[in-house]
């Protein structure tokens, strides 16, 4: 029975490492500034806690090979050097690779989360509801109308409550359902919930933050890969969370500048 | 602390009469255990079924379930789930598993049969608010059940129950209404059985200790007890006024977690200044000593088990007890990592991913003193045993996803994806229950006084041991891929190429979950017609062995046990059968 | 010796009541920092009056106390401790039909539970408070039930846990008042 | 408040009062029964009808490909008339018949098919969802229960009814885009304008009848029409349009 449990746990063990290291299933290709630091920080935790998790199973399933009970009358014998090894290897290894990863992820994440972002960032605003994103540009005047929840009315398209007729910055704002934006200039996204909480999460962006009501929360990075991609919602927010969601299209320069130019005709 | 003299065998409460005093109102610390895990029973099986319709609706979406239009009309015309429902499903199994499985069975269940026994008690200190914890249990379980037959249908904002989509009431969509009040008030009700459940437990361990048995000679199964309720204590304390304040945003119109402009149902909510991020904290900062809560007792029962099928003592008892110590402090300051994301100060995000990577050295050096106790042993490979040395296993696997999610950098990826499912289903759905079905096979011969089945108890570890595996390992690859969890279908595009792996899930979760009525067959057949267990049928050497099975009305049969060794004495050269009880002359 | 247990539950249900009330006072300074709809209100005078008479109940259950320590054990209670005793329980529902008149005072003021985010924490500190404070009171009655009763040596320690439960409602509500002047 | 939700409450009240009306069908008096008809029109810059952008739904993008889909919240045609407007006698008819045969509500394409929808109470009303992904129909009930329901691609339709009269805007929880109207009136003489623009309120015995028009954004508009024998009657509205 002992070998039976070492061989389905090596097997198991192998198996399952296999397919990490083998990247059958693995995020998509990075498109952001700051992706390539998460992916390396990712890759280290992966073979530092892999090579963690292979030793001490293997470990598990050696011991349990060999010290089976055969009756022999053989005395049983202590962990040499009793508990200290371990509580020294604990501390040390664990220790060391925590202090790693700390210093360089914490880097990392005030990389994206704790600088100010760039001044002269494109802003959009952007609006999660039940169960949709909706995007806002400035339009010409580089200005946002003000917002005014009474006034909302989707079947007008009157997503964030514009009040055009008394409000001249509000006139024209272009608000659409797709976030378009232009390749290597960086965005700063001001997130804000008009209901439940939501989240703007994009895979490839390496890139995602909780829209929470009540809050405007400001989230910048820099696409450097032109292409379409979906913005999904992580938040759990009713029963249309599956289904909410929309598109970022990165896009030259002058693309971008003509897909306003279009999108303020319409609206 | 001194040795406390055994108290005077003076009978508080003598042995009951009437049926209804002796199996139903008991007030018997054993009857109390058993209708523990009777409730956890019956609720895992009403999870694990919620779980099957789950998987079958990822899937299989498009299939009817049939029978299923007939239990929810509105959720599930037709037999095909709806999205409402799905969400109502995920959340009624997140809750139901997390409190009346994985807190009710081995710190509820098992801890009130075998705490007073393993210290030497005759029964909790206060009998009556044992009692009372119990029925406070199962009605909030019924509350939580009933809101299956509501109209709107269950919950459906998670067990997290985020606000304002808990908060805001009816407009936030199907079963906000009264389905999401009935949750609320029923995890109030929780709250209360637990802190009264904990009081006992503490007041027990300090009080009523008998002659000898000092604390350094309490088993770890009773250490972990007593852990988890100083921990559930200071947890459920918080918990419990979230839920109060929660309660009065939905029904007194207050504005704890609610802020202004909301429109919600093309409505203008009547609420403002409240902060969502205030429940999120209040929460979490009992939600994550509520995870040590389940997994704590299940160190215990390892730590208890393992010595006794190793023949040899625990590898640093007092290391372990130390790291259990240190995992109970340290829960109450890693709460700030489910919440990175959050929308809290992103400073914050790095104040408590620290604390969160220390807490993995206590959990590796406890994973480490496991393996090291088996080095030099001599293994009987009885079905406790096997539960043991799986739960090391799963538990190892689940602790080592733990280091991605803790790093606020990686969690900016994998948040909210299916990475966070296999991490948590392997640490509390895998390693806790795994704990749960070796004190299971390893109690009950003393709790029914026969012996389950062998044969049945190793296919039932086989059979689950290699289902887990395959079920929530491939969650971890669906993470990396950003599968984004709680989804009730897969139409984005880039998730559209994983609904192969998930229908590979969903057939190995129905074959783990039918493996569980081998389990459940098991335990019905031995309680009728098991072999008639021997009083130690283990050779362990704890205080629960060196009395009859089951237990008589005062555990001692009137003549309270005086300990002269600690729990760990295997192996010992010259001792008669290699092992001295702890109540031996 | 398992006397102490009643004590010891109680020591272990102070320390449960003041983390729930610890929960409450971190949910007051974040929210009264959430949002600026904080409306400071004059809190009613009576609440002072209703300190007092708590303390006063305080200094008559350890008089009762000590009385009954005094006794000869196991002797059915000596009258003066019963007397006190009642004080005791009289000026504890005292105290709560004075909140109840704090809370009327509040209402005519048009200040109700979810008027604004100070008048909704003044309701649940105090609802809270009393709701615990009756279940000293049943307590005490409870102690006073098995005192008179039958004079078994469980009572005596049962009347010092019940006790001191009361005197910590009396630091809680001393606590509480202290929260509700600064910040409310 | 919104200009138009204002009015729902209105309207509400108003047909409220019709709640209960003699239920008894008197008999068809001797004489021909009249008619009213007439044309609904604007004055002044109705708002611009935007273009409806159903990115979140790849299905309905396609189905759309050709002709994009604009808002209906105000649907003009040729010489300034007004689509979607609901005619009908408010006041003076002399009880109607239940209505018996289902009515039916198809969701297609992301629109509501029809966009305006008169049903009498309890008359059977069945909402179809013939697009290849799920919707989930939420209709804002006041004075009816408000219930709230998904569908999904393939489901059977689901069978409902109002019990009372409302104007009930009704809206797709995950196409935010999506928007229609359930008018519970307690007459059968009702009419909804076309592209034309024109209504005809056929079959009304002679007597005093208001005829009260409801469009979604301008509110409702009344006139006083009387019928002596089988003639017909003509009753033009006119709504003063706003750009925003």
């Amino acid at each position: 029975m002992g070998k039976l449990f070492a061989v389905v746990l090596t097997i198991i063990t192998v198996v399952s490492t296999a397919i990490f290291v083998l990247r059958v299933w693995w995020l998509p290709a990075d498109i952001s500034a700051h992706g390539p630091q998460i992916d390396h920080q990712l890759m280290e935790t992966m073979v530092s806690s892999g090579v963690l998790f292979v030793l001490s199973q293997l470990a598990l399933a050696l011991f349990v090979w060999k010290y089976a009970d055969r009756r022999d009358g053989r005395k049983v014998r202590e962990f040499p050097g009793g508990a200290t090894p371990m509580v020294a290897a604990a501390v040390v290894l664990v220790g060391a690779e925590i202090l790693a990863l700390t210093l360089v992820g914490s880097k990392v994440w005030a990389g994206i989360y704790q600088t100010p972002p760039d001044p002269n960032s494109l802003q959009i605003d952007v609006q999660a509801e039940q169960f949709a994103f909706y995007f806002r540009y400035p339009g010409p005047d580089g200005r946002f109308g003000a917002i005014h929840p009474e006034l909302m009315n989707e079947a007008t398209e009157n997503f964030f409550g514009l009040d055009p007729a008394r409000d001249t910055t509000a006139r024209d704002d272009i608000v659409v359902p797709t976030l378009a934006i232009p390749v290597g200039r960086p965005i700063l996204l001001t997130l804000r919930a008009k209901d439940v909480n939501h989240a703007f999460y994009v895979p490839e962006l390496r890139i995602q933050q909780d829209f929470v009501p009540g809050l405007v929360i400001p989230l910048h990075f820099t696409a450097t890969q032109p292409g379409k991609y979906e913005i999904v919602c992580t938040q759990l927010c009713g029963l249309g969370h599956y289904n909410m969601r929309a598109y970022v299209e990165v896009m030259p320069q002058p693309q971008f500048d003509q897909w306003l130019k279009d999108k303020a005709a319409q609206q | 602390m001194p040795d406390i003299a055994a108290p005077a065998a003076v009978h508080r409460h003598a042995p009951p009469q009437g049926l209804l005093r002796r199996h139903v109102f008991s007030l018997d610390h054993k009857v109390i255990g058993k209708q523990y895990l009777d409730l956890a029973l019956v609720a895992v099986c009403t999870g694990m079924v919620l779980s099957w319709l789950m998987r079958l609706h990822l899937g299989f979406p498009t299939v009817p379930i049939p029978g299923l239009d007939k239990l929810s009309p509105n959720g599930a015309a037709g037999g095909v789930i709806t999205p409402e429902y799905y969400l109502s499903l995920m959340t009624m199994h997140g809750t139901i598993m997390v409190f009346f499985v994985l807190t009710t069975a081995p710190f509820a269940g098992f801890g009130n049969y075998f705490l007073p026994i393993q210290v030497g008690a005759e029964d909790m200190a206060f009998p009556r608010i044992n009692m009372t914890s119990f029925w406070v249990t199962l009605v909030a379980f019924l509350v939580l059940i009933a809101s299956f037959f509501i109209h709107d249908g269950p919950a459906l904002s998670g067990w997290t129950a985020y606000a304002p989509l808990s908060a805001v009431g009816k407009d936030a969509g199907p079963g906000q209404g009264l389905g999401q009040t009935l949750w609320a008030i029923s995890i109030a009700l929780f709250c209360v059985a637990q802190l009264l459940g904990s009081l006992n437990f503490i007041t027990t361990t300090l009080d009523l200790r008998t002659r000898g048995m000092s604390l350094a000679r309490m088993p770890f199964s009773t250490w972990a007890w007593f852990i988890t309720a100083v921990i559930g204590l200071i947890a459920f304390a918080v918990l419990m006024p979230a839920c109060i304040l929660l309660l009065l945003d939905r029904v007194a119109g207050t504005s704890f977690f609610i802020p202004a402009g909301l429109v919600i149902s093309d409505r203008l909510q009547p609420h403002s200044g409240g902060s969502p991020l205030l429940w999120q904290h209040l929460f979490w900062f009992f939600g994550h000593p509520e995870v040590y809560i389940a997994i704590l007792p299940g160190f215990g029962i390892i730590s208890h088990i393992l010595p006794v099928f190793t023949r040899k003592p625990l590898l640093g008892p007092r290391v372990m007890i130390g790291c259990l110590i240190a995992i109970a402090f340290l829960s109450y300051t890693v709460w700030g990592h489910h919440m990175f994301l959050s929308g809290m100060n992103p400073f914050s995000a790095t104040l408590f991913s620290v604390p969160t990577l220390i807490i993995t050295i206590p959990a590796t050096i406890v994973t480490l003193l496991w393996i090291g106790t088996i080095y030099g042993a001599r293994l009987r490979f009885t079905t406790p045993a096997l539960f043991c040395l799986g739960f090391v296993s799963v538990f190892v696997s689940g602790g080592i996803s733990g280091f991605f999610l803790a790093q606020p950098s990686i969690d900016t990826y994998l948040h909210g994806t299916y990475f966070v499912v296999g991490h948590f289903h392997f640490v509390m759905g895998v390693a806790a229950m795994f704990g749960i079905f070796a004190g299971t096979y390893f109690w009950f011969p003393k709790m029914f006084g026969r012996m389950m089945n062998e044969t049945l108890g190793k296919w039932h570890f086989w059979l689950t041991f290699i289902g887990v595996y395959c079920v929530f390992m491939p969650m971890h690859y669906l993470g990396l891929a950003g599968n984004v969890r709680r989804y009730s279908a897969f139409t984005d595009d880039y998730m559209k190429p994983l609904i192969p792996l998930h229908r590979f899930i969903t057939i190995a979760a129905l074959f783990t979950g039918a493996a569980q009525l081998i389990f459940l067959y098991n335990l019905i057949r031995s309680r009728l017609r098991g072999p008639k267990a021997p009083d130690n049928p283990w050779e362990a050497t704890t205080l629960e062995w060196s009395t009859a099975s089951p237990p008589p009305f005062d555990n001692f049969g009137g003549r309270p046990p005086t300990v002269s060794h600690g729990p760990n004495e295997y192996g010992v050269p010259g001792a008669a059968g290699d092992y001295v009880m702890q109540a031996s002359r | 010796m398992n006397e102490t247990r009643a004590e010891t539950g109680v020591w272990i249900g102070i320390a449960t009541i003041s983390m729930s009330f610890a929960a409450l006072t971190s949910a007051l300074v974040v929210r009264q920092g959430s949002a600026s709809d904080w409306q400071h209100f004059q809190l009613p005078p009576i609440l002072y009056v209703n300190t007092l008479v708590l303390l006063l109940s305080s200094c008559t259950l350890e008089l009762s106390r000590r009385r009954v320590a005094a006794g000869v054990p196991d002797v059915v209670l000596p009258p003066q401790g019963l007397h006190w005793f009642q004080i005791t329980l009289a000026l504890g529902l005292l105290f709560v039909v004075g909140q109840l008149l704090a809370w009327r005072n509040l209402a005519a003021q048009g200040l109700f539970l979810a008027t604004n985010p100070s008048s909704s924490f003044f309701y649940v500190f105090t609802a809270l408070h009393g709701l615990h404070l009756l279940g000293g009171v049943a307590g005490l009655t409870y102690v006073l039930h098995r005192l008179t009763r039958t004079a078994r040596p469980g009572a005596r320690s049962a009347l010092g846990a019940a006790s001191l439960y009361w005197h910590f409602m009396g630091v809680l509500w001393l606590y509480l008042l202290s929260i509700l002047v600064i910040r409310i | 408040m919104r200009t138009h939700s204002v009015s729902v409450l209105v309207t509400a009240l108003v047909t409220g009062a019709l709640a209960r009306p003699a239920m008894v069908v008197p008999a068809a008096p001797a004489g021909a029964a009249g008619t009213i008809s007439g044309k609904v029109t604007y004055t002044g810059t109705p708002p611009k009808m935007k273009p409806i952008d159903m990115a979140k739904e790849p299905n309905c993008v396609t189905q759309h490909a050709a002709a994009p889909v604009l808002t209906e919240n105000v649907v003009t045609g040729p010489g300034n008339t007004l689509r979607w407007v609901v005619v009908y006698v408010s006041a003076g008819d002399q009880g109607s018949a239940p209505a018996t045969e289902t009515v039916r509500l198809d969701q297609k394409g992301c629109q509501y098919i029809p966009h305006v929808l008169v049903v009498q109470p309890n008359q059977p009303l069945d909402i179809y969802n013939n697009d290849p992904h799920s919707h989930n129909i939420h209709p804002l009930a006041r004075v009816n229960p408000e219930w709230n329901r998904s569908q999904p691609a393939g489901a059977p339709p689901i069978h409902t009814k109002w019990e009372l009269p409302e104007f009930i805007p009704v809206k797709c929880n995950v196409h935010p885009w999506m928007h229609g109207w359930h008018m519970v009136l307690t007459t059968s003489h009702y009419a909804v304008t076309g592209e034309d623009g024109a209504f005809t309120l056929s079959g009304l015995p002679p007597g005093k009848y208001t005829v009260t028009a409801w469009q979604e954004q301008f509110g409702t508009q009344s006139q006083d029409v009387t019928i002596t024998g089988g003639e017909t009657k003509t009753a033009n509205f006119v709504f003063k349009a706003t750009p925003y």
